[in-house]
């Protein structure tokens, strides 16, 4: 082959941008996240950031989900924020008669899965932006059935303390409760991680992004389209409302105004501002989008962070079209790039 | 937490008390959040020229909730425990106020203002942390039963038309208009429009075929505006009646083709204007001193209400004076007596009665060369309008 | 290898698009172990006949059967994502791989049908998976050193020179263990002296991996040279079938298709 | 008409523009402050409003859509939510927090026709959207210059190549969603207010009529709009409001899973 | 005579990718001009440049004197060169007639374009025949005489082919070659990338080679025609 040397310099620049060992770098990035819950207590940081933290692990949660359908799959919800909410509503309902957690959360799960796999039945029918607009009107549906049927309260449902295993008590109005539960959310987004790396990198991975960029080729190797879309909308719609529940754990509020097309829309900018297909960099997109507008410019800008915030998720796609998590190739260059010189002027 | 024994306390040195709120000021609520804020500066700022209170100044602080309650929790859980304010003063918008209350409660830290009429605010006897919690504003069951008191008593309709979004607000005032037309027999046509909706021509129609004395707008703002358009473009002849919340000069520009057609009428729990209809002192003064940060909000409702939160605050700090300024303290000197509004009425909070306002007025829209509010029944406590 | 057993059967083939008959009343027959050739001009209904085949157009009148191990199948009862158990698999005209994932994986997504563990072991990673994963990985990348570009398996598809990404396509239908190949123009795209190393892998395929092939090929030397038998179409009809030669002479197919031995 | 405006970006650049109704509303400010402050006549005002939206809709595409060239479809559409912040976040600090009020173009008389009421100003709305639609559709559909609209959404680089100037089609395309914004947000602000909101449910509704009548073809937004509009009244007024809107969304999609591309919209074969 | 066209020292990467490396090429008018050599030898990259669809890491592209290398496609679009791109490129969701009618879009007299199309369908019979047809269902011989008619719709001064004769059937391979040389006789300069290399130096004036980035070899068809070492490394036997 001519092609030998311009084939090295592929394999180096085309790798999958996860790096060389991607379970270890979620185990890395989720205890350092651990030891925030900890911060608060020696007295370094502020509980409340520690909360911030905590929504932004819950929306990464979300946007792992969108991942999957966005950046996989090539197919688009407008409609999570109708999850998320059927998650904390969902929540919100079933403790309140009385169930227990677990039992609640399974329940929500189930029934927002089979809602996902509507939407997947709908889009081997509907495509492109019909598909994403008959996910915007699931979503104002949902929307409009929460503030509209009575159990959900009307404003919200308080949901107060949670009991885990019906024994350990977390209420969210104490600190070291607070620390309990961003853990436990940390752990889940953990898990979460781990067990989507292993999702996409399998045979359903394959067939997913087979689907989406190469659909003749994906029926002529066996693989059914419905299948993988329904696939690829329950898990989507699981994750959202796994993130809703998580949500609804932590805040112990569902309120039934909060799940407008905004949030979706948010979390489809966490996803795109990240990069499509990288889950450390879903995690990144929720900080730029989530963390930082709260974490510095609000208390940096004032009011105008708002507008700040926009013009970062324009300045983001714009600089890196790719995905924000592609600046970690940019400063180990830069790194690399210094690297040399010093040795150059050390020489 | 809390109090120290004795000692002040938290948020108060001997020079300074800090106070703060989280409210939605930035987005699509700024409207109502940023007036609401300059209007609790500008009164701390005129009582910090003046000395302060006992010795002390005021020290505000505010962080952006973005009208999220979970983003209100964190953020107010953040002046409790990290800013160690003193109070809550002006606690800002529904969803906050509604995913805070029991953690406050829990604190026990004092809550002046809530700008928000939620129904789980009203309380005829609050005790221990809840007793801390202090509503000012009308809250939407009270008012609405004044409605409907209104209608009857002074236009006498036996019939009353209710149009109400689906939202706290109209399910609460439709709740007390309910509770009043049960007790004085009369009948209610209601119809439910969606809070955000553009268009209500069929809740307008379904309202109007119905042949009602009065129409009771019962909503905020911009859903109360689109029905009162609504109502002028489906024929409507009744007299309408609206809520506090839209006693305002732009609400009546807004709606002022369709005064050529009906009477409009909004309760007011303020009184801005004398009985012979000239500005009240507290309006002058109020107007003053917002004028310095910008003369456009002396007529806004938003940056009145503000103001009268910083004001009821002030004067639970003045009942204190000398002693040692803890929650205990404050409590108690806000429940010793009426405390009186400025450009308003007042609000009694004895024996942990916590139901807002209790005087209302009624406010006729007219335009002719600008929007105006007149007086057309003064000021009298609920209780009277309701016998 | 039982040489004269027919694998495939097309018999009074017809498919319409509006009032174009693309395909028209078409019959011919593979055997197992043959390399056939289809021919035609331009929109004769080629491309047309193997996507009727691979069931990816359905509403064909005539009949097209597969002969496999568990006798003729009736390919009209069998939905577009089962063809390929019954060992058809394709690669397509204007190519069609997933430029955004490496090579090898491209390749096991030609295994997508073979995998016996589900997607929950996946998800856990179970040790069942791993293994599967594992084997599979190994007989793509034995497939990719075949074809003789193992070395860039862990390139990305997309921005390969097109003779690369036509061997992917290949790679990917080994990767099923096909009985029957169909190869929609494999040489366009490549000069004389790759199209001469097609030739020979083309061969190689079918005698190592035991497999038919039914090419489409516009590059006559390619056709002539490696083909048992060709068949020719011209608007959607049946013109001619028969050996290389056979069909090089031909008058109706120089006429339609060849033109005049002398400027071939 | 706001489902015009985001049918024409969608056909131009394959993106759904998020911001439309931002857009919109913004330049409803400023028509706003020009009435207030100057007392100009509304139709002087509307005319320097579409103006002034012209110029936004250029903004954005030399500083935002140009410069996002290489960026994905869905990308695009982030960066129109990202608009939508700023606009959002600007206009307080622009205009101050108080809503502005708009006149209707025709004062309110009204003609009764087959027993319903129609006001004027309704009528005229319709008239505008209904010619405005045949202009655009006609526009697209026969001239160069339409041609080269659908060519540079289909793929910009191959219609550089033939010489079509995307730079200038694209700005066109963003400047007149822009204007059409702006007209629907002048539509509705007699109707409520003008406020940052005005044009959130108008948007959503515009995106449903998008698909109800079909996107690729003009007068299906239209004819969609209309349909919707009509059964949310019908809905409302013998069911309720609230559950009107759910089933009548809930009819739509029905009605989407056996007609996909909508009323008008034809299905594009894609060959294997 | 100085070359209507002409590339000097021209440099392109991909990323990490140089797909050029300081390649020189002349274009005289009036002539056929052929790029040949192995897959992945940047000839596709090089007609891209000239297009103005890459940007260049060193070097430039001069057209009738004016350096262009830095100008927009459209504006050299616009100056005259004009290419059938590789994998076709059509508008697959427009009309075969919509898809010819971009192709003139840079030609402002009205009856010219109606010739120009006259001429495509005396070319390319079928592209007639087909005119309604969604140009995505043709078939792929059909939808690359429809590049090729598209391309030849804008009169070009310079016409690129890339890899015309790609999927069509020997006859029209001939017809191809043919409409060439005619294109070239009315005064039309062309620039072809060609797999087909004997038949392209047949009817070439000149031909470059281009391996792995790097101009090997160049001259007239002729003298290339004779290069045994060209038969034996690149075009096979
Ligand atoms: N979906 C379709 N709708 C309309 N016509 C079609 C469709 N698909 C194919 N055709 C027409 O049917 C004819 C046969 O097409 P087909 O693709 O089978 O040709 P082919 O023999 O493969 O040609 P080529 O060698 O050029 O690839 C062509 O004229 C084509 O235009
Ligand atoms: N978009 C791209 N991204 C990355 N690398 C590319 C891209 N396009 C081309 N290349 C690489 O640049 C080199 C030259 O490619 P080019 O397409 O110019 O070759 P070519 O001579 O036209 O080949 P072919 O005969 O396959 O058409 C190849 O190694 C190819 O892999
Ligand atoms: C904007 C707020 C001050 C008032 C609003 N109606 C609420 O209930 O929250
Ligand atoms: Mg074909
Ligand atoms: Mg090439």
């Amino acid at each position: 082959m001519n092609t030998n040397t311009q084939n090295e310099a592929i394999q180096k620049s085309g790798k999958f941008s996860l790096g060389q060992k991607p379970i270890l770098q979620f185990a890395l990035l989720n205890f350092i996240l651990l030891f925030v819950a900890v911060l608060p207590h020696l007295g370094i940081m502020r509980f409340s950031t520690m909360s911030i933290f905590a929504y932004t692990s819950i929306y990464t949660v979300v946007a792992l989900g969108m991942n999957i359908l966005l950046g996989f799959s090539g197919l688009i919800s407008l409609g999570t924020a109708g999850f998320i909410g059927a998650g904390a509503l969902g929540m919100g309902v079933f403790l309140q008669m009385g169930l227990p957690y677990g039992l609640a959360a399974l329940l929500v799960l189930l029934i927002a899965g089979s809602l996902g796999a509507l939407i997947g039945l709908f889009s081997l029918k509907v495509e492109s932006i019909y598909l994403a607009i008959a996910t915007l009107f699931i979503g104002e549906i949902l929307r409009q059935v929460y503030t509209s049927v009575p159990i959900f309260g009307g404003e919200f449902i308080s949901i107060g303390a949670i009991k885990l295993f019906g024994v350990i008590e977390l209420n969210q109005i104490f600190q070291s409760h607070r620390s309990i539960l961003y853990a436990l959310i940390i752990l889940v987004q953990f898990l979460v991680m781990v067990l989507m790396y292993n999702l996409v990198k399998s045979r359903t991975g394959r067939a997913l992004m087979a689907m989406s960029r190469s659909e003749h080729a994906a029926q002529a190797m066996g693989i059914n389209i419905l299948k993988y879309r329904l696939t690829a909308f329950i898990t989507a719609t699981l994750y959202a409302t796994g993130g809703g529940i998580l949500y609804a754990s932590y805040f112990q509020n569902a309120p039934t105004r909060a799940w407008t097309l905004n949030i979706s829309l948010l979390i489809i900018a966490m996803v795109v501002v990240g990069g499509f297909k990288s889950i450390i960099g879903t995690f990144l997109g929720a900080v730029i989008i989530y963390g930082i507008p709260n974490l510095f410019l609000k208390d940096l800008l004032g009011d105008i962070s708002y507008v700040f915030s926009g013009v970062l998720i324009i300045l983001v796609i714009l600089f890196y079209p790719r995905g924000f998590v592609f600046v970690g190739e940019d400063l180990r260059r830069l790194l690399r790039r210094g690297l040399k010189a010093g040795k150059r002027e050390a020489k | 937490n809390g109090t120290g024994e004795g000692g002040a306390a938290q948020g108060v040195t001997d020079s300074t008390v800090l106070v703060g709120n989280a409210a939605a000021t930035s987005g699509a609520l700024a409207a109502v959040g940023v007036p609401f804020n300059q209007g609790i500066e500008a009164y701390f700022s005129m009582v910090n020229q003046a000395g302060g209170v006992a010795g002390r100044t005021i020290e505000w602080v505010h962080y952006d909730d973005e009208f999220d309650g979970a983003q209100g929790l964190t953020y107010s859980q953040r002046l409790v425990e990290d800013d160690q304010i003193f109070a809550f003063v002006g606690h800002f918008g529904t969803p906050t106020v509604a995913a805070t209350q029991e953690y406050l409660d829990t604190v026990g830290i004092p809550r002046v203002y809530y700008a928000t009429g939620l129904r789980a605010l009203f309380d005829l006897k609050a005790e221990g942390g809840a007793r801390a919690s202090f509503p000012v504003q009308p809250i939407y069951d009270a008012e609405g039963e004044v409605m409907v008191a209104r209608a009857v008593a002074d236009f006498g309709a036996q019939k009353i038309g209710v149009i109400y979004p689906n939202a706290d607000d109209g399910k609460g005032l439709l709740a007390g208009i309910e509770l009043r037309a049960g007790s004085l027999g009369v009948d209610i046509v209601a119809s439910q429009v969606a809070p955000d909706a553009n268009d209500m021509s069929s809740a307008a129609q379904t309202i109007l075929s119905e042949d009602v004395d009065v129409v009771l707008v019962a909503a905020n703002q911009v859903p109360a505006e689109v029905a009162i358009k609504a109502l002028a473009a489906a024929g409507n002849q009744a007299p309408v009646i609206t809520s506090y919340v839209n006693a305002a000069p732009t609400f009546v520009e807004g709606v002022q083709e369709a005064l050529n057609s009906f009477d409009v009428y909004a309760n007011a729990w303020l009184q801005v204007v004398d009985n012979d209809g000239n500005p009240t002192e507290a309006l002058q003064e109020f107007e003053s001193q917002v004028g310095e940060i910008d003369p456009a909000l002396a007529g806004n409702p938003y940056a009145q209400a503000g103001w009268i939160a910083a004001a009821v605050f002030v004067q639970g700090l003045e009942r204190v004076g000398n002693a040692p300024l803890t929650w205990e303290n404050y409590i108690a000197a806000m429940e010793e007596a009426p405390v009186s509004i400025p450009l308003g009425g007042s609000v009694n909070f004895a024996d942990g009665r916590r139901v807002g306002t209790q005087a209302m007025s009624l406010l006729k829209a007219s335009y002719d060369d600008g929007p105006v509010w007149t007086v057309d029944q003064p000021l009298e406590p609920i209780t009277e309008i309701l016998d | 290898m039982n040489e004269n057993k027919a694998i495939l059967s097309i018999d009074s083939l017809t498919m319409t698009f509006g009032g174009l008959k693309a395909v028209d009343d078409l019959n011919f027959s593979m055997n197992s172990g043959e390399i056939v050739g289809l021919i035609g001009p331009n929109g004769a209904g080629k491309t047309t006949v193997f996507n009727c085949v691979t069931q990816f157009y359905k509403e064909y009148s005539g009949n097209i059967t597969i002969h496999g191990d568990d006798g003729p199948v009736d390919l009209q009862t069998v939905p577009v994502t089962k063809v390929i158990k019954h060992g058809i698999v394709r690669t397509f005209q204007n190519l069609d791989l997933v430029p955004d994932l490496s090579i090898i994986d491209n390749v096991l997504i030609g295994a997508h049908v073979s995998f016996k563990t589900g997607i929950i072991s996946h998800i856990l990673k179970t040790g069942k998976a791993r293994a599967e994963e594992a084997e599979y990985r190994q007989k793509a990348l034995g497939i990719l050193e075949f074809l003789g570009i193992h070395t860039l398996r862990d390139a990305l598809a997309g921005g390969q020179p097109y003779g690369i990404l036509k061997k992917i396509e290949i790679a990917r239908a080994l990767m099923a263990d096909p009985k029957l190949m169909i190869l929609d123009e494999p040489a366009a795209g490549l000069n004389d002296r790759e199209t001469d190393e097609l030739d020979r892998l083309i061969y190689r395929i079918r005698d190592e991996f035991h497999t038919s092939i039914l090419l489409i090929e516009h590059d006559m030397g390619l056709v002539m040279n490696i083909c048992d038998r060709v068949c020719a179409i011209n608007f959607g009809k049946f013109l001619a079938m028969g050996t290389p030669d056979d069909i090089k002479n031909d008058p109706s197919v120089q006429e339609a298709y060849l033109g005049q031995e002398d400027q071939a | 008409m706001a489902a015009l405006g985001i049918a024409l970006i969608w056909k131009t650049s394959r993106t759904t523009n998020f911001a439309q109704g931002s857009i919109g509303t913004l330049n409803a400010y400023v028509a706003g402050i020009l009435l207030m402050s100057f007392g100009w006549n509304i139709w002087v005002v509307a005319a320097v409003s579409m103006v002034s939206a012209f110029l936004t809709g250029v903004l954005i595409d030399t500083f935002i859509i140009r410069p996002a060239a290489k960026v994905s479809p869905i990308s695009k559409q982030i960066i129109t939510l990202g608009l939508i912040m700023v606009i959002v976040g600007l206009i307080p600090l622009l205009f101050g927090v108080d809503p502005y009020r708009l006149p209707s173009f025709i004062p309110s008389s009204s003609v009764t026709l087959a027993g319903a009421t129609l006001r004027y100003n309704t009528i005229f709305v319709i008239a505008v959207s209904l010619s405005l639609m045949g202009f655009l559709f006609w526009f697209i559909k026969n001239t160069r210059w339409g041609l080269a609209i659908r060519v540079t959404a289909a793929s910009e680089s191959t219609a550089k190549l033939m010489g079509v100037p995307t730079r200038t089609v694209t700005m066109i395309s963003w400047a007149s969603a822009a204007m059409m914004g702006t007209l629907a947000a002048l539509i509705v602000a007699p109707q409520s207010s003008v406020n940052p909101n005005m044009l959130l449910d108008v948007q959503v509704s515009a995106f449903f009529a998008g698909v109800l009548g079909g996107f690729s073809t003009f007068a299906g937004p239209v004819a969609g709009s209309f349909i919707i509009a009509f059964a949310r009244n019908f809905t409302a007024f013998y069911i309720s409001d609230i559950w009107g809107n759910v089933i009548v969304y809930s009819l739509i999609l029905v009605f989407l899973y056996f007609k996909p591309y909508g009323l008008f919209g034809k299905k594009i074969v894609k060959k294997v | 005579m100085k070359p209507l066209l002409s590339v000097e020292n021209l440099s392109v990467s991909y990323g990490a990718i140089q797909a050029l490396r300081s390649v020189n090429l002349e274009v005289p008018r009036g002539k056929i001009v052929a790029i040949l050599g192995a897959n992945g030898g940047g000839k596709t990259t090089l007609l891209k440049k000239i297009s103005g669809l890459v940007p260049a890491v060193q070097g430039t592209v001069t057209f009738k004197d004016q350096d262009i290398t830095g100008i927009s496609a459209e504006a050299i679009a616009q100056a005259g060169i004009v290419q059938a791109p590789e994998g076709r490129q059509i508008f697959g969701e427009l009309t075969v007639k919509e898809n010819l009618q971009i192709g003139a879009f840079t030609v402002k007299d009205a009856k010219q374009r109606e010739q120009n199309l006259q001429r495509v369908y005396r070319y390319f019979p079928v592209l007639e025949e087909r005119s309604s047809q969604i140009a995505q269902t043709l078939s792929g011989g059909e939808q690359q005489m429809l590049a090729i008619g598209r391309a030849l719709m804008a009169s070009p001064e310079i016409l690129i082919l890339d890899e015309p004769s790609l999927g069509l059937a020997p006859l029209i391979v001939r017809d191809i070659f043919a409409i060439i040389q005619e294109i070239r006789e009315n005064g039309t300069t062309v620039l072809i990338v060609e797999q087909n290399a004997m038949q392209t130096l047949k009817i070439a004036d000149f031909a470059y080679v281009l391996q792995v980035g790097s101009m090997v070899k160049s001259g007239t068809a002729q003298t290339l025609r004779e290069d045994p070492e060209l038969i034996e490394a690149y075009l096979g036997t």
